[in-house]
This record gives structure tokens, C-alpha cells and sequence, in this order.
């Protein structure tokens, strides 16, 4: 288990390289990036606060909840704070496992739980001011897939 | 002495991240109602707790939960990560 | 789309960040990397036959049917041939949308029906001699989700 | 005249990946007999109909499906790609 929360940019390919070159005999990697997306009327900064400490804990224990529950051989976690520009990587989770359904479930479960249960506020800023991003109803929904 | 953090908007309205306070309170929401009577900024950011989360010693709580040796207690909106 | 059928091998990470690269205003990126696994008693090489023409044929229609079920804005589907070795990458797919749920799904999507209805047919070379990998029920089972 | 075509273990039980064919055959079924017919190692590999998969000019298809102007017809067991 890789879990880095961290201001600076990261390499995606680089880490879904060194992750998948670091298992041994996974068949399967999954990998899911998320991206600073542009909004109307044009975003200058996405501006990402974190609650330092409960961070790290809350998502190893979101990870250690999928290694658990699924068989995998490794998890990674890269979540970033601070301020964004649309078109940067704000974070990635990558899963090994023998078999794709595993890879492919815990990739899913990891980015429903970031999403709604570590502790991460994003605010844009644009032309016509700042705001806090709402939580979705749908992202709450979506935990209870698990 | 406990300590409050506040995130968000949340710290935006109460206009401080952090502060430390003396409480008798044995639950959160006996911790909110206290923080509600001291100024108008508190009573305006506590106004709707359906909007807010609350974690206690960096776990997620809830608002009944008891404060018993808690260090630490955080009040933020829903999370948005991801 | 993108889609390449080769028996050259391919940088996972390389093309996992040019895809991205060439997306506009994506949030989300999936990708799936599948891995030769050794067995038992040692697998010297991973053969994998394909029927030029329809493979190339096939991929697109599925990868069609991705972008037409999901709001994608991109599909990559890199899928290798001839030779391979124990740790090789044997494919991978990307898929991009705005929201995970979308990208998620294609990618998962891609990887059941490139898994049974893409023509690959793979042959496990050991000490004990070779072995054509029978389709498991549960992959033609896999498609019934969708 | 129309091509044939055999895959993976298909291929080795008939011992050629390709040949060229002249049939009268209708469906895939009446060729599948016609095959089966001729020797011992079409018979041998056209043992098991479930066992096998069947594309009509690279396009999936199934055993009772009309021949009618196709030109490649190939044999091969259920893929294993991904």
C-alpha cells in the first residue's frame, strides 16, 4: 500500500509504471486519474483544502477496506491539496490483482469512498468569484454499491 | 481545553481555522449548542447541521456522540474529494 | 479511438499519458493493464494466436459500443499478439468522460467483451507442454451484466 | 470457391489454417457435415459444436446461418483475448 498526500504534481504514467513493475504476478491493473475539469465562465484555480492528519488515516483505512475485501496485491493512493489549474492531475488510485473483477471493483470502491469520505474540500475560483463545490447526492448514493 | 478545528466554509463563516476552548459539554451537540450561544457567526455557521460532518480525534462521529477524553473535534461540510 | 493491434510491446504508462494529453476538459481516466501471469510449472511463453483483419474489426465494434453507451469523450485499446513472456503487458485499455461513473463502466465494459468476443486465443507454453487457456464460464457469464 | 479458416486448436487438429473450398453447402451446418464427411480429422474437430465458435466473413455468427455469398468462413473455440 502507497498512500501520498501531497501539494506537488506527480507523473500518472510514471506511477502506474513503477506501481505495475513493482508486483509480482498481477495479471490485472486498474488505474482511474482524476483530472481538474474547466467550468463556466472558465476556472483559474481549483483550490483543494484537507484536513491534515485525518487525511493519511482516513484513506489508508479506506485502502486497508479494499485490500481486505478484495484480493489484491497492492493499492495505491496520490491525492493532492492546494491550488489546481484545470487540466491538472488532482489525484490517482491504481489496484494489482490476479484477476480483473477484483482490479476492477476496488479501483470503483476506493474513488466512491475519496470522493465522499477523506477529508478534501475543493473551491473554484472564477471570474465571478469563488465557490465551494457541493457534495453530490449521487456520490453519497454510490456508497451504498458496497 | 479541547481543540475545534473548522474547515471549509465552515471556517470561512466562524472565521478562524482552529481555536481552544474549555467545555463541559459530554456530546457534540451539546459542544454545538454551546458554540451557537457565544456569537452570531457560530449560530449562522451551525445554523443547518444536515449541511455539516463532524470528526472527533480525526474519526468520523456524529453529532450524538460523546466527547469523553476527545482531544481534537473538527467541524467541516460534506467532503469533496476525489 | 485508438486502436492498435500489434506484436511490438507498448509503455502502459506512455500511453497512458498521451491519451490523457489528448483529451479536452476530461475529469476521468481508466485504464486497465492485463499482465502475462506465470503458472505452474513455470510458464516459458504466452502464445497468443489472432485472426488478422477481424481482430482489428472486432475491437472497433466493441469500442464503438463503448463510446456510444457511455459519455466518453475517448477509448485507447492496445491489444499485443505473437510471443510473450511472464510480466509483459499483454493489452490495456483507456477510457476518458467527464464523470468516473462513465469511465468506470466503459472501461469494464471493454474489458468483458475484448475478453470473449475480440478473436485472441492464447496458449501456455511450460515444462509440462502446451496448453490452449479454455474460456471460463464466468467471462461469457461477465457479459450478461451489460 | 470460398476460404476457410481454423484457429488455435481448430487449426492443429485439421493441420492447415486456411483452405480454399468448392460447396454447394447453404448454412455453416451443411458445410460443418460436408467437412466432417471428407476425413477422419475434420470429424475429429467438428466433434463438439458447443466447443466451437464460427465467424461468417469476420463477423461472429452461428451454425445455422445462411452461407449465401460469403467468402471466408472461419472456425475457432470460444476467445480468450484480454
Amino acid at each position: 500500500m502507497d498512500i501520498r498526500v501531497q501539494d506537488s504534481d506527480f507523473d500518472a504514467g510514471g506511477e502506474l509504471n513503477s506501481f505495475t513493475a513493482r508486483q509480482t504476478n498481477a495479471g490485472a491493473v486498474v488505474s482511474f486519474t482524476g483530472i481538474v475539469r474547466d467550468v463556466e465562465p472558465g476556472l483559474s484555480v481549483m483550490e483543494i483544502e484537507h484536513y491534515p492528519g485525518m487525511t493519511e488515516a482516513a484513506i489508508t483505512k479506506i485502502a486497508e477496506e479494499a485490500m481486505s475485501r478484495w484480493a489484491l496485491s497492492d493499492c495505491l493512493v496520490i491525492h493532492r491539496f492546494g491550488n489546481l489549474k484545470p487540466g491538472e492531475d488532482i489525484m490517482m488510485v491504481a489496484t494489482a490483482s490476479a484477476h480483473r473483477a477484483d482490479a476492477f471493483a476496488a479501483a470503483d470502491f476506493l474513488m466512491d469512498y475519496l470522493k465522499s469520505r477523506a477529508p478534501f474540500w475543493k473551491k473554484e475560483h472564477t471570474a465571478d468569484g469563488t465557490d465551494w463545490v457541493a457534495a453530490k447526492d449521487e456520490d453519497e448514493a454510490a456508497l451504498k454499491r458496497w | 481545553m479541547i481543540d475545534i478545528l473548522y474547515f471549509a466554509w465552515v471556517r470561512e463563516r466562524i472565521g478562524v481555522p482552529k481555536e481552544q476552548i474549555e467545555t463541559k459539554a459530554a456530546t457534540v451537540m451539546e459542544l454545538v449548542e454551546e458554540l451557537r450561544s457565544r456569537e452570531e457567526r457560530y449560530a449562522v455557521a451551525f445554523s443547518d447541521l444536515e449541511a455539516l460532518r463532524v470528526a472527533i480525534d480525526q474519526e468520523l462521529s456524529d453529532f450524538d456522540a460523546q466527547l469523553s477524553g476527545a482531544r481534537e473535534i473538527a467541524f467541516f461540510p460534506p467532503m469533496t474529494g476525489g
